[in-house]
């Protein structure tokens, strides 16, 4: 069936709290308002307040609050407006929600999962266009998935409700409307492992969520010019899927991470890391970075587009990493 | 109050008004990108406080914040190439209509974080404090923002070192779908504000006189060392919380009563009765503020976007 | 009152004393290390809240939390052990003395970021109400604690939801060197909180038999719905904040005064006038206390620590 | 003379406040108390209430405020008392602090100087032994500093309140009882360079902060057996002075990088992306990383010590560097 990004998350809050009885969404106008991208939607009349509910302005109240449930015994679903506004509830996240196991010796679970938009793109400037995802991979404790496809749109909540530990589900912005078919079937999917979403022997270009258009794009036009470029999509940024990682860099002997966070620190530097640690001697050039310009965020179009990782800078890229770097 | 002032209040109402409304034109002509929120219906707040403010006085703003900024005289030029994301924008179109900021005209922005731009005011506060000099901070939020725990944050610290700060709080009634009994335990703010021991009074925000008076009382008191203020404007918005909004979360009905206590209409209908408006002098005020929308709008289309190259000046400073 | 529930406070508030000044000098040995909060002074407040609780009730505490977990019913033995370091302790000697826990008995921590865990206990009660359990849930944190935006945040969505939480201020009038006026604009903590329109009482944290019928008060107003319960207790730590702390913030002469109203030393004199205690009696309770904290400690030497291979054992869940 | 790193510290605070009727320090403790770890012990009597300000534990008020205060013309040193609760105050550092000058093409600058405790070692557990200064040097618009030694202790803040804009200064938890010898008329240092802190030609030893230590000592055994490794102080975490670590790399092919952050996403990562994309062709081995275990820090002794980077490990990475790999 056709259905878009929205709406199969959508399917899939639905279907949570149609299961499991202790599962609610939480969060800043996800019941009455309809979710701040509609995302939930019709969700408080189908479930009522009590399931759908709707919290003050208050990010570090209602995610802590959503910890406390889950100790407590729900299944707390917590949306955040944005990553942008998480860092208000970070303290909540890193030193309850990813902690409180460990530190207790393994007596505090907490079964929570937090779900947030993330990037840039709509020009919304610099304290709306974050991609802060990688921070929250550097959190031990915590499990960070990024779905950027109608499949894993639809199935990583389930799997990520079942997991007795903190979830976190960065959903990009550009996203929302990305149409697509979708199996009438569809639900529940694995998210410990990164998918091959394009095959090739050339080059392997690793990428996650809203970049991960862009960088099909820029092979489709590597195709073009002859090279044959593999695309992997992390899906899980904590913890990351290696075997798959490096068994696409082993064959190809090039790497190429795209990442929308600013390059500095970002989730791509530990990429090449990892690859550096496991896989020096099978490559055959420098691992290249396509990041954010290091810049907040402007306004204005063509400098947003400018700052932002685009088809011919990863074209260049891999280019360069095919005449070894 | 003279009728000149009165007047000269309606104009600057009526002029954030049809600004917004050319921007509502412009966003669907894809002008205008990004988030827009609109000012529309609470026109008074912005317009009342700063008759009682002084040109030094240093202002911090929401996302909400066209009104403010014409308001404090911010050029609608530069406004408007802002919102069009050119380099003669007030921010080198790098904001948006979420982040005006004019520096020498101390207007701090433009903050889209909600509640974020309450400790700046504090601290800009406290820089005059330390000083010596005699200004006052106004910051303007919405009352979804009292939940936040920077709310909270900032009024203590500004009443325990009794810093010359004016909290504006301008209560529209919802955030975003949510309505303030959804939203605070307390919906009278101004119990909220006056359990940190400073001064709060709420007022008709509907009517430009009311806050101007209200807002002359609370800075008097501010300037002369007598800790900060809370204002809390009772106001409406007209529109949609932003482009996006299906408005899902009121009643139609509840936005037609509103609109009945629109403060152009409440003001007008006043200077009319008294016989200091008529018909003509209206169309003469409409005119003037159609011809210099319509030249913003010119000249914001004609304005050159920043250099590409020029993406990575200021990240720090230029020495 | 009967005087066989009064000696089992005065032991239970002396056994907290004891297994403290016992901590102190196994700091001194390096026994225990880190930072160490002592409650030596405020006894009265966690025994007499614990007195309305329930055990299937749920507690969330702060870095000074000895006094709550042993209230609460954790065995002296697995407390030591944590401080020790010893995989038997309550957290397997990974949290040490901020952070015990012990999920059997409902006792979440343990919290060493100030405020951090007001949130945990609102979410907690929800839990409670969408589970149709009728418990209450505890949170202790100190005055110091309500100037942080997570106070108000918590305490407003507890209030907003009418959560079953009951917020317990133990106000010692110092976080760290900061006096509560130096603190708060409003020294009168329940106007504070009643700004949020809750129940919000204060009692003499000095008086153990005050605070647990104000505490039962409260809880059975929280246990039948009426919303969370705000209630300060005035209390006074006799030691320094932590083991580092040079006391330049306050005069020998107050800790001597407030001293005069040691929690144990009032409850003790009053049944001794009453005659329901002698010396006898008294030395028999320190000589029962003492055996139990020699075993105490005796246990958590001996016991073994966590193999270094497990280290990373409950990062995640083991499934 | 002989003096302490926290002595250090003092005189820098002290200097400041003479030198500049601007500057003031504001944070929790800092006046009466004496500084949670007695740095700023005496200043309140010397500078009074206004200049050596306490404030309420309000951690993202007062930074905001600090922030305000820097725009409306002061210069604030605002001190968070540990890294572990800087997390409430993130949002005005990111959003604010870090943003203000660019978002308004130029106009906000802020001058203000953030310090703050950082790391473990001290038996603090979970929520008091962070290394997160790795996250702030991931955000553009700030500047960051480690001072590991009593001259960077005692230089680098005079030099950071010269900087037009914010600068954050990470003081590790262990060292502020370093003793040693600081010339009397120590003064002002530079921000911008790394400093090789032991000459070797062997291997190139990165790192920073509370580590330093632990790598010199890891140098010291590694030439009793032989190794002759170069030890680099980064001092400034953003930007990188990449030409002082490439020279060196280039000279001794072979690198290894200590950081105290959780190895996954540390400032680590960076160091190892950077050097791999402009140094590739001059390894003769994969860099290595020698980071924290990735768990909440245990309170337990030994536990801490085998969460840590300690000796052995460097040594083994850098002879494992040796043999190639
Ligand atoms: C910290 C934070 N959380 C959420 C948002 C998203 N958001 C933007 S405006 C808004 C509503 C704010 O309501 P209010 O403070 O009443 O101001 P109003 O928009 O009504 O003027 C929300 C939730 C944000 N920008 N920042
Ligand atoms: C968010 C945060 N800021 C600062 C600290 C350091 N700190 C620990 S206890 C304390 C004082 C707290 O005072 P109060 O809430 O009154 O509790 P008390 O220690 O007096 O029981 C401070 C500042 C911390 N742990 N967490
Ligand atoms: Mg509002
Ligand atoms: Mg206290």
């Amino acid at each position: 069936m056709e259905t878009t990004y929205r709406e199969a998350l959508r399917e899939a809050l639905r279907e949570a709290l149609l299961r499991d009885d202790r599962v609610f969404l939480m969060g800043e106008d996800v019941g009455c308002y309809g979710g701040c991208f509609a995302v939930s939607k019709g969700l408080l009349d189908e479930f009522g307040p009590e399931r759908v509910r709707d919290t003050p302005l208050s990010e570090s109240g209602f995610v802590g609050a959503g910890i406390g449930a889950a100790l407590g015994g729900m299944r707390p679903i917590v949306e955040i407006m944005t990553v942008n506004f998480s860092l208000l509830a970070l303290d909540q996240i890193m030193n309850n929600a990813a902690t409180l196991l460990h530190m207790s010796g393994g007596q505090c679970a907490v079964p929570i999962v937090i779900r947030m938009t993330t990037g840039a793109g709509r020009q919304l400037a610099a304290q709306h266009s974050h991609s802060l995802e990688g921070w929250y991979a550097h959190i031990p404790g915590l499990r960070v998935l990024a779905p950027a496809t109608l499949e894993d749109a639809r199935g990583m909540l389930w799997t990520a409700l079942e997991d007795p530990d903190p979830v976190l589900i960065f959903e990009h912005g550009t996203l929302y409307n990305l149409r697509g078919e979708l199996a009438e079937d569809a639900g529940a999917v694995d998210i410990d492992r990164a998918a091959v979403r394009r095959a090739g022997g050339d080059a392997t270009v690793i990428t996650y969520g809203g970049t991960l258009g862009t960088t099909l794009d820029a092979a489709d036009e590597l195709a073009r010019k002859g090279v044959d470029a593999e695309v992997i999509d992390l899906r899980s940024l904590r913890p990351l899927d290696m075997p798959t990682l490096l068994d696409s860099v082993r064959r190809t002997h090039r790497a190429v991470i795209v990442d929308e966070g600013w390059r500095s620190g970002s989730l791509s530097a530990e990429l090449v890391a990892r690859i550096v640690e496991h896989a020096f001697y099978d490559l055959d050039a420098p691992v290249e970075r396509v990041c954010s310009a290091e810049v907040p965020m402007p306004y204005a179009q063509h400098l947003e587009a400018a700052a932002l990782p685009q088809v011919p800078a990863i074209v260049e890229a891999v280019e360069r990493v095919m005449r070894g770097g | 109050m003279t009728s000149e002032h009165e007047l000269d209040l309606l104009r600057q109402m009526l002029r954030i008004r049809r600004f917004e409304e050319k921007c509502v034109e412009l966003y669907s002509a894809s002008k205008i990108r990004g988030f827009l929120h609109l000012y529309i219906g609470e026109e008074a707040v912005a317009t009342g406080v700063f008759q009682a403010l002084r040109p030094d006085d240093s202002v911090v703003a929401t996302y909400r914040e066209h009104g403010h900024a014409l308001a404090r005289g911010v050029p609608a030029e530069s406004i408007m190439a802002e919102m069009f994301g050119k380099v003669t924008g007030c921010s080198r179109g790098r904001g948006g209509s979420m982040h005006l900021f004019d520096a020498e005209r101390h207007f701090y922005g433009g903050n889209a974080i909600v509640a974020g731009g309450l400790p700046i005011a504090v601290g800009l506060a406290l820089a005059d404090r330390m000083l010596g000099r005699d200004r006052v901070s106004v910051c303007f939020f919405g009352e979804g923002a009292m939940a936040e725990g920077e709310f909270h944050e900032s009024v203590n610290l500004a009443a325990l070192w009794r810093l010359p700060v004016l909290f504006v709080c301008e209560n529209n009634l919802y955030a975003m779908g949510t309505a303030l009994d959804r939203s605070e335990a307390q919906v009278d703010l101004t119990v909220k504000a006056r359990s940190y021991g400073i001064r709060a009074t709420a007022v008709d925000g509907m009517d430009v006189l009311a806050v101007e008076a209200a807002a002359a009382d609370a800075v008097a008191d501010v300037r002369v060392g007598a800790g900060p203020a809370f204002l809390e404007a009772r106001t409406y918005r007209f529109r949609a919380h932003s482009m996006y909004d299906p408005e899902l979360y009121r009643e139609k009905a509840e936005v037609e009563r509103w609109k009945l206590r629109d403060p152009i209409t409440l003001l007008a209908d006043r200077l009319r009765a008294r016989g200091d408006l008529d018909d003509e002098a209206w169309a003469a005020m409409e005119a003037a503020i159609a011809e210099e929308i319509a030249g913003a709008i010119a000249v914001a289309e004609a304005a050159p976007v920043e250099a590409v190259e020029d993406l990575t000046r200021f990240v720090t400073s230029e020495v």
